[in-house]
């Protein structure tokens, strides 16, 4: 056995420091760390760079709630939820955050790069597009590429020198301070399993130097190495376990419920402005813990979202039925 | 067969819902988005394109939902799948060349199929931040074929997009932005571009791969080339019009509204 | 359902033609596709491309019958059966064959580059090496690096822009004509699941422009697609299949049979000579199809390799036991 | 918990096999090759490093096998680990940097710890070809320490290596193959490099990073310094000696003889 690696939600909020780069498992409305992204912006973290596949609810959550000054993504939004990510575009028109754009394999394969101790990628996509467009590096823009954390470069372009292939574009890998996750199992040790898609959480724990692994239950690890070719996360790649069922909500979490899409809405619809956005942290996240946001929801609404463990899905009401 | 239905019996939705459906063909690997191109794929399944297999950008391979996702990202999309696992393998399978066929959107587009889903306005001061571009440009890069679903009006089809997200015919070389034909940058890594766009006034499609501009190829009913033109900031070519888009047929129909979105989660259903 | 994949062991090596590049499932004695590779000795195929992860049994048996013109690898032996490559080393003294020499992890990046349809991986492995030798590009002295399958470079050294991380290796993305796997169970789409390690069989079969799943079973499509993310590979990835109980043998299957180390043994020690591998070969492959093989090597011999359930391989004789 | 074996109850395999065990730190991330290191290592995890993290190159992680694999591929492995997958995650965490000690194995040596396991002779014209690199070099490039096992030959610890498989201290910088510092080349990937070799004769370590020559640290018994110069073709530092090598205890062979290598798969019992 190894050392305990049990920490409290309050305590995995603490290790992300003012000023920390951050990422997260999951993808747009599912999986998403949500009970430690409420304690984030419980405990007023500020100055964060968010690097991150794809954006979603917890980027527009902490970006709302004023906590980060870097979003470098491709996209963020609420799905069928909510459009697009109205917190980030208030601040966007307010020049009050820098956002840097890559396209959504590119984000992925610099974190691929990260995750291989590669220090960039090679890829082909999106050229020719403004996604690499000189004059819209805005972190080089804003003096901040040390070639430390941030890379030197945004991209740099090439040509393919063993096939004629045209031209190429290196990306440089994702470095990232710590790594959030939220998946369905970890062992005592730190061992992985996501059901379903895993998403690109294994190349996000790796990449990071810190990996938190938040899941809906911790299981005795001998459970998990019974069948290790089907666990996805390597025990000495995470740091850091908390137990915490129903962590994800407001997002979805294959086989155990479904994505809250009366709260997404409820919130993109109430936040567009900043007083809106407060109005809702007020509600829902300041001065609550864990356990009483879960009663704030309360039985009814969560029973209604719980999957139904043949499909890992919740089935949609039928019309007329209940 | 051709059963089609009469104006009554559909909406607008049902009818973009069928012309991309139809892009569709039998065995080809299609990239899917979330909203009505998933509708579209699955009804091509259910009727035309059995053997099509369906990627979800998440990671999902081959996919044979249940229940209709409401993202690529749903827990709905693993079922009868092939392979569930991350954006690791579709992207690289998307890179590798596997993909015939994806649908995508846009908030704005112009002659050559550049699409826009980054922001309206300048970039360093925009007037509206959107979305972002998601996987428009990675699928659009890599299929050999792209659709792409878009609401018709001005503002939207465009002399010069706010920002290319997505790669049309004629792009951007960098660091000079000189606009070029897709195949000087990409190489060995071209396999085709934009095919068609499904508006909501009619369907477009591009000219010959070497000049790529796009044009009229069909009006949804009611609609005049004419009124067309006059949502567009370009001049469209409607010199090689086909007529009207097909309607749904009440087969199609039936599975949309009784099998695919009985929830009228993406296609709402007419008021009879 | 989609178009019919299944074909025989004959209709599986008639694929690969004369001058093909080929690649295999499997690590140095495990799961290695040796029922095919058999009948390609047997209809005398010429002139084959081998690129490797690593190499093993098949490298060998396939060198020594003659049909081997280049090899592009870093490993071949028998492991504990056998410390060399007997018949690689006595072709590559007698200059009958072309051997381009790469890192395990150079060999690895490169069908990853391929698999994701990259034209080059990047690496900081095998730095100061003579792997990076420039006089030691073998393929390139032999005026076969024609940029089209056989890239125009062996690697491409630059300095890392993005992070100032010192020297960084180019290696070009692996393009090989057929793979060749041997799994536990594919389903008749082409769905595959591999239990126990998959080593590079994902990268090796999306890498290749055909691939071939040779299987111990094939079974229902739908029974795999029940549990999607215990898969290993896509169905589409798949353009044939073949049932072959006992298809790997002499090397192993996870959960099915162990290595038949005294049958690789006796390859090692008898086919150091050409006119050794000659009588080898007349002996086990020649005149010989699967099932007399089998049922030469006799059931005995089968049993005594056969795995335990409950631990996947067969647990060794103690002394004093049966 | 001195109890150390008396001479006649060890052979040189378990001599070879506890030095290895003794380079293992607890928690340590420890990447395993084929055969000595092997028992080496779960010898470690069953004495004083119970919580090091084993990983196959053939993609276990974290393995704790009930029976010894008699490769790296075996069914074995897999038994108790974390993690059964394959290359790309064994190579990518290893580039990662996770990797605190790697074992290995050689053909030759020189005095910068550069080792060959390719061929003997001219590489364009060799005396013999041998297996090649396997994951040697590429363990050898990123774990913060490696440890060589090798049978001490004259032949062996040469003054240049035929070919160099794996890099050491100082190594060739292409396209001139000029020596430098390994530091030079690996820049922010650089972690480390070779820290000890365990031969037939005595257990060599190196000097300081900047200068990375091997010295000799302790003599197998019955073993003097002068006869280990007598079968290296460089001169040697013995200057740093520091006695003998330790022995095995009886607790260590009891778990090598009884719990790990009861068939002698890779180490043969002492005839008493």
């Amino acid at each position: 056995m190894s050392q305990d690696k049990h920490i409290t939600i309050q305590q995995a909020a603490e290790i992300i420091k003012d000023g920390s780069s951050l990422t997260f498992s999951g993808f747009t409305i599912w999986r998403r760390p949500f009970a430690i992204v409420y304690e984030l912006i419980r405990q007023y973290r500020k100055n964060l760079h968010l690097i991150e596949v794809n954006g979603g609810p917890q980027t527009e959550f902490l970006v709302g709630a004023g906590c980060v000054d870097i979003w470098e993504s491709c996209w963020v939004g609420h799905e069928l939820y909510g459009k697009y990510g109205a917190n980030l575009s208030r601040k966007v028109a307010d020049k009050e955050i820098i956002v840097e754009d890559y396209s959504h394999a590119e984000m992925l394969f610099r974190f691929v790069a990260g995750a291989s101790g590669a220090p960039y990628a090679v890829t082909q996509t999106s050229l020719g597009t403004d996604i690499h467009n000189p004059e819209y590096d805005m972190l080089g823009k804003a003096g901040l590429r040390d070639g430390k954390r941030i890379a030197k470069e945004k991209y740099v372009f090439t040509e393919d020198p063993f096939f004629d292939g045209g031209q190429v574009v290196h990306v440089p890998a994702a470095k990232v301070d710590v790594a959030l996750l939220c998946v369905q199992q970890v062992g005592e040790e730190g061992t992985v399993r996501v059901d379903g898609q895993f998403y690109s959480d294994p190349e996000v724990a790796r990449a990071a130097d810190i990996t938190i692994v938040m899941a809906e239950e911790i299981v005795p690890e001998e459970y998990l190495r019974r069948n290790a070719d089907q666990n996805t996360i390597a025990s000495f790649e995470v740091d850091h376990i908390v137990q915490c069922p129903y962590g994800a909500h407001p997002t979805g979490m294959f086989g155990h419920y479904d994505v809250d899409g009366p709260f997404l809405k409820d919130f993109y619809s109430g936040t567009r402005t900043q007083e809106g956005y407060d109005a809702f942290a007020k509600e829902w996240i300041h001065g609550l813990d864990h356990h009483s946001y879960l009663e704030k929801l309360g039985w009814p609404r969560i029973l209604k979202m719980r999957a139904n463990s043949a499909l890992n899905f919740c089935p949609r009401e039928k019309k007329g039925g209940n | 067969m051709s059963d089609f239905a009469s104006p009554e019996e559909y909406g607008l939705a049902d009818l973009l819902c069928c012309a991309a459906a139809h892009e569709v063909q039998d065995n080809e690997v299609v990239f899917a988005g979330t909203g009505l191109p998933m509708v579209a794929i699955m009804l091509a399944q259910q009727t035309h394109a059995p053997d099509l297999k369906l990627i979800f950008e998440a990671g999902t391979l081959d996919g044979r939902p249940l229940e209709l996702p409401t993202s690529v990202g749903d827990a709905r999309c693993e079922m009868g799948s092939s392979r569930a696992s991350g954006l690791n393998d579709a992207f690289s399978i998307a890179q590798r060349g596997y993909v015939d066929l994806g649908f995508l959107g846009g908030a704005e587009v112009d002659l050559y199929g550049n699409v826009n889903t980054t922001c309206i306005g300048d970039y360093l001061d925009p007037d509206l931040r959107l979305t972002g571009s998601g996987g428009n440009p990675d699928i659009n890069s890599f299929a050999s074929r792209t659709v792409f679903i878009m609401v018709h009006e001005k503002r939207r089809f465009v002399e010069n997009t706010s920002y290319i997200t997505s790669p049309g015919w004629r792009v951007k070389k960098w660091p000079g932005g000189e606009f070029v034909h897709r195949k000087e940058l990409y190489g060995s890594a071209y396999r085709g571009g934009p095919s068609a766009i499904i508006s909501t006034m009619g369907v477009f499609r591009f000219a010959d791969e070497e000049d790529g501009h796009m044009y009229l190829d069909t009006c949804h009913p009611g609609v005049t080339p004419q009124q067309i033109q006059e949502q567009c900031q370009f001049k469209l070519d409607v010199s090689r019009i086909q007529g009207e888009t097909l309607v749904p047929t009440r087969e199609e129909l039936h599975f949309i509204h009784d099998v695919l979105d009985p929830d009228e989660i993406f296609i709402p259903k007419v008021k009879k």
